[in-house]
């Protein structure tokens, strides 16, 4: 009984936040909105006995939804919406991915497989994890490892300035056409007009891109 | 009613929470309201509830006074701290017209604020209104589908204020600037600089020195000039150099005390101070010369510290800065009584902020051992005299007076707390400063 | 279990949280009290938290212009409302504990990571410079410290081969961890330190930055911050005592007495460097966090597992 | 049963802070003025919001705890089945940490630890 009424609330309130999240002026609002969105389906996985899924899904969410407000506050004009603005664009496509996306996941739950009785207190979805992941999943387990590994060098390169070799832009100079010719040096203003017209851009079109 | 007479019984017990606003001649004072067991001194008004005018108001002082004072949470009290002798009339001492007036020793003055403290929180005692006009900073909604002022997403003035414009960075982005007018009340400051500066995240993209608060304009009352201290003295006739010297270790460990607040050691800072005040008992003056001696060869100074860099130009006079940067400048090197005594000038521990910090611990304690071995010996009077910031004498201009000018330099490029810790190992004083001939009376 | 366990279980762990940050808030007097050269005033000590916690709360909050003002009213209830979370998961004793459950320290993982978003939320919501900086500044903060956090905590956890609380506890009845593991309990206290943001590691409410974050809370709003901030550094000691130093196991005396001895004892540990160490810059502190406290904590984490293999063999 | 009694401690401890905070009358306007609402800045007000494209330079560090945060998910899992799985499970988390650090050591090569 009382866990009926708390996942319909939690349900509630996760689609709740998560509609705030578009209806937000503040990018970090919006950011935490969602946050708190993910941890009332953490809390709905809680109820559900997968306890392992729903606390790291708010362990991860907490960090990733942070990193999200800083990355947002510095790419967006007005991240705090002192001066109103609306979160949602291009409204036709966004529609229609809403709709698309519903209707896999309704597909899912209505036609997916699922126990009906819940799942003996002995039985740990974490150890469950760990032996899969030791196990068959492993191969999966070590990929991930090395994909993160890139991802790590690729955010490292674009984004540090100063490395290990001075400035990141001294020797960034174009080639030359001919050999002989001597390179000019790199126009710098160029680079920082792209950056302020790409941010622009992002400014312009990104809102739901980030939202989401 | 019980309960509520037994809170206001316990908040009365406490240490009276103090925001302090450091006026013309209140430098020192302030240092050692740090001290009081009584007071509990914050570095923004909004933890206090007491704020503390220390010494003179002036003209530049008066409208951050008052703002400050607005700032703090009711129930709230203004207490005059006047000299002994009672400070010159029309000093501005109309700006808060229900202030408590105290005079005294710190810890006079200490009681005096704890009591009334005590009275304001029992009811006896009116708390302070608020003495800004209350207007909000921009009712006016024109322009814009939103009413805010202007038109687009970074338009306008939302509610009252501008939003902060773009500028280039050394990344090569273009993000916002905070452009800020900080202090002269920031307690990470030397007390009254005022310090214009441009904030990219939390690091200083540029920064310049705002006007001097203890500036006196035409038509301000004069205040009389302050007594001249040992070092001014030394100018004209031989003192003691036991005196002098240990005038010169008092002065930095109570630069040392600051210092050690802003990192967060307050009751070092207390036992810094403490000390300061005993050094001619040889058990403290041991005791402070084994505390300084542990601080700076700590491998903390290095942790704590960094950046800050001025190379040796255009040090000239500047004494602990200027030998900390290479220099081997120091008036006592030709003063014979002090070549008797074997003086070799401190030299050279960096010219970046962990070096300027170990640089005047190390003086600070040669002035302790110098002062121990002096015995009777008198300084030679030669016009010019190493006071503790620099050189003194023959009409040069204060120490601060170029203090000052390196700050905009030192701080650039540095994130916020490097900033700080830069600007306090330059070790200046703003009113010393304002005391240059060129900037006295405009 | 009846409908009303879980409201005895929420006044059990609020009465822990009241009495633990007021042992932090008199240890901390009474330690600045010995480095002023003031001498050690037990008595007086132990007042001085109760009349500032009453000076505060008889004086009405401030607000800025333009806060945000949920964030602000959500920021402080938040933090102590986490360090609530993970104290409910500790066992005082065998079997008593609020929600000792089989992925503890999952929930600890969880609750603590959600200290950068109270904190985060407190320095944004004043739309203040000083406190938007200190918000930041523990985002840095934070990403160094908390994989090494929850590792160091992992490498207490496998020989137990359990995440729950109790049975790590539980599987140092014949050796704690603080001897299995020599790492494991500095490296968890430094970075204990840094979730606290207390002493050396208040970066976020730095002096420099007049206050960071609470640059402009006052009042009760000032008191809920403080509190919440002591609770999480009472949270962290006593996640130490039961992960390293074998929790309420101990001879003669019940349970929890040794419990609450064991975090008494690590919150002297804690308390002492603030008044000792100063502040670490917040660049060194990251670099720190990323090129020594995480690979150690790692080499933590491999060395617990080979002696938990030794014994298990 | 036993997660309700975290649940409402998380629940009563919220509301009493948030009591304390707000529901005796605190953090209202009432009470405050237009001059004691302006951020404290050490006695000047500012020229602008705070609220702005804040520069947080030490971004490459938060791409890199990404990759770090996704780890610890699956070494939650990898701890509880550690002791029986025995040496496998050693030498497979080793590699994968090891692969990671790797990430970490051309991080701190590249200076993405240092911004001022």
């Amino acid at each position: 009984m009382i866990t009926d009424v708390l996942s319909w609330g939690l349900a509630a309130l996760s689609l709740w936040s998560a509609w705030r999240v578009f209806r937000t002026d503040s990018m970090m609002r919006a950011a935490y909105l969602l946050l708190a969105s993910f941890a009332a389906v953490g809390a709905l996985l809680v109820l559900l006995s997968a306890e392992f899924l729903g606390l790291v899904l708010v362990l991860m969410m907490a960090g990733e939804m942070t990193i999200m407000v800083v990355f947002m506050v510095m790419f967006m004009m007005n991240p705090a919406g002192l001066n109103p603005m609306t979160m949602v664009h291009q409204h036709r496509a966004a529609v229609a991915a809403g709709i698309v996306s519903f209707a896999g996941l309704a597909l899912v739950g209505v036609a997916g497989d699922f126990p009906d009785r819940p799942a003996a207190d002995e039985v740990t979805t974490t150890s469950a994890l760990g032996f899969e992941l030791l196990g068959d999943s492993m191969l999966i387990f070590q990929s991930a490892g090395v994909t993160l590994l890139a991802t790590m060098i690729g955010a490292v390169a674009l984004t540090s300035r100063g490395g290990r070799f001075g400035d990141a832009h001294a020797g960034s100079d174009a080639p030359a056409l001919a050999p002989e010719a001597t390179a000019s040096p790199a126009p710098a203003t160029d680079a920082v007009e792209e950056g302020a017209h790409a941010a622009h851009e992002h400014d312009r079109h990104g809102a739901e891109g980030e939202a989401g | 009613m019980g309960l509520n007479s037994l809170r206001i019984r316990l908040a009365g017990a406490a240490p009276a929470p103090v925001f302090v606003v450091c006026g013309l001649g209140g430098r020192e004072r302030v240092v050692d309201l740090y001290a009081e067991p009584g007071l509990q001194v914050y570095s923004t008004p909004r933890h206090a509830g007491v704020l503390l005018v220390v010494g003179r108001l002036t003209r530049g002082l008066v409208a951050p006074a008052l703002q400050a004072h607005d700032q703090m949470a009711s129930p709230r009290l203004v207490v005059r701290w006047t000299a002994a002798d009672g400070d010159d009339p029309g000093d501005h001492g109309d700006v808060f017209p229900n202030a408590v007036v105290a005079h005294g020793s710190a810890a006079e003055v200490a009681a005096a604020v704890a009591a009334a403290h005590r009275e304001l929180l029992a009811g006896d005692r009116p708390p302070s209104a608020a003495l800004l006009a209350d207007i909000e900073p921009a009712p006016w909604q024109g322009v814009g589908p939103y009413g805010t002022g202007g038109t687009g997403m970074t338009g306008g003035v939302p509610f009252g204020r501008p939003m902060a414009a773009r500028a280039a960075d050394r990344d090569d982005l273009e993000l916002d600037q905070l452009k800020l007018r900080l202090g002269p009340l920031l307690p990470s400051l030397p007390s009254g600089l005022v310090l214009d500066v441009a904030l990219q995240g939390d690091v200083v993209q540029s920064a310049a020195v705002g006007d001097n608060p203890y500036r006196l304009y035409a038509g301000d009352p004069v205040p009389a000039a302050p007594a001249p201290g040992l070092f001014e003295r030394a100018c004209h006739q031989p003192v003691r150099i036991a005196e002098l010297e240990r005038a010169r270790a008092r002065h930095h460990l109570r630069w040392a005390a600051g210092l050690a607040r802003l990192v967060g050691l307050e009751a070092l800072g207390v036992r810094l101070t403490t000390l300061s005040a005993r050094l001619a008992a040889s058990e403290e003056s041991a005791q402070a010369e084994r505390l300084l001696t542990r601080i700076g060869r700590s491998r903390w100074v290095a942790g704590t510290f960094a950046g800050g860099d001025l190379d040796d130009a255009g040090l000239a006079g500047l004494g602990p800065v200027a030998r900390a940067a290479g220099s081997e400048e120091d008036a006592r090197t030709h003063d014979p009584a002090y070549r008797a005594l074997g003086f070799e000038p401190v030299l050279g521990e960096g010219g970046d902020t962990p070096g300027r910090v170990r640089q005047r611990l190390a003086e600070a304690v040669q002035a302790l051992r110098l002062a121990t071995a002096a015995g009777d010996a008198t300084t030679t009077v030669s016009g010019v005299v190493e006071g503790p910031r620099g050189r003194l004498g023959r009409g040069a201009p204060p120490p601060s007076a170029a203090l000052v000018d390196l700050v905009a330099g030192v701080v650039e490029g540095l994130e916020w707390g490097d900033a700080v810790a830069a600007i306090a190992s330059l070790d200046l004083d703003v009113e010393e400063a304002a005391r240059h001939p060129q900037m006295a009376m405009p | 279990m009846t409908v009303w366990a879980p409201a005895v279980a929420a006044v059990g762990v609020g009465a822990a949280l009241v009495t633990g940050t007021w042992a932090v808030a008199t240890l901390d007097t009474a330690v600045a009290g010995v480095v002023a050269g003031r001498g050690l005033h037990l008595r007086r000590a132990a007042l001085a938290p109760l009349r500032r916690a009453a000076l505060l709360a008889g004086r009405h909050p401030v607000t800025t212009e333009r806060p945000d003002a949920p964030a602000w009213v959500v920021a402080g209830p938040l933090l102590l409302a986490l360090a609530g979370a993970a104290l409910s998961a500790l066992p005082l004793a065998e079997g008593l504990a609020v929600a000792d459950v089989p992925d503890g320290l999952v929930l600890y993982g969880a609750a603590m990571a959600l200290v950068m978003v109270a904190v985060f939320l407190h320095g944004w919501a004043p739309n203040s410079v000083f406190p938007l900086i200190g918000a930041y500044r523990f985002v840095a903060q934070a990403l160094s410290y908390q994989i090494a956090l929850f590792l160091v905590l992992l490498g207490a956890a496998l020989p137990a081969g359990s995440l729950g609380l109790g049975a790590i506890v539980e599987a140092q009845s014949e050796l704690w961890n603080v001897i299995r593991q020599p790492l494991g309990l500095p490296l968890f206290l430094v970075a204990g330190t840094a979730l606290s943001f207390w002493g050396p590691l208040a970066l976020p409410d730095g002096e420099d930055l007049a206050g960071g974050t609470a640059a402009e809370s006052s009042g009760r709003e000032l008191l809920v911050w403080r509190t919440a901030r002591a609770a999480v550094l009472v949270a962290t000691a006593a996640v130490a005592a039961a992960c390293f130093l074998g929790g309420w196991l101990g001879p003669v005396l019940p349970g929890p007495v040794w419990m609450v001895a064991k975090t008494l004892a690590l919150l002297v540990i804690l308390v002492v460097p603030a008044h000792v160490v100063p502040r670490v810059r917040i660049e060194r502190f990251v670099s720190f966090g990323w090129t020594i406290l995480l690979p150690l904590s790692l080499v933590d984490v491999f060395a617990a597992g080979v002696v938990a293999l030794r014994t298990s063999t | 049963m036993a997660p309700f009694g975290a649940a409402a401690t998380v629940v009563v401890a919220m509301l009493v802070g948030a009591v304390c905070v707000r529901g005796l009358g605190g953090l209202g306007r009432e009470g405050s003025t237009a001059g004691g609402r302006v951020p404290f800045l050490g006695g000047w007000p500012p020229e602008a919001h705070a609220w702005s494209r804040y520069h947080a330079r030490y971004y490459p560090m938060a791409l890199l705890f990404l990759a770090f945060d996704m780890e610890m998910v699956f070494m939650y899992p990898w701890a509880v089945v550690f002791v029986e799985e025995g040496l496998v499970a050693l030498v497979e988390m080793l590699m994968f940490i090891v692969i990671l650090l790797l990430g970490v050591l051309y991080a701190w090569r590249e200076g993405a630890f240092r911004w001022a």
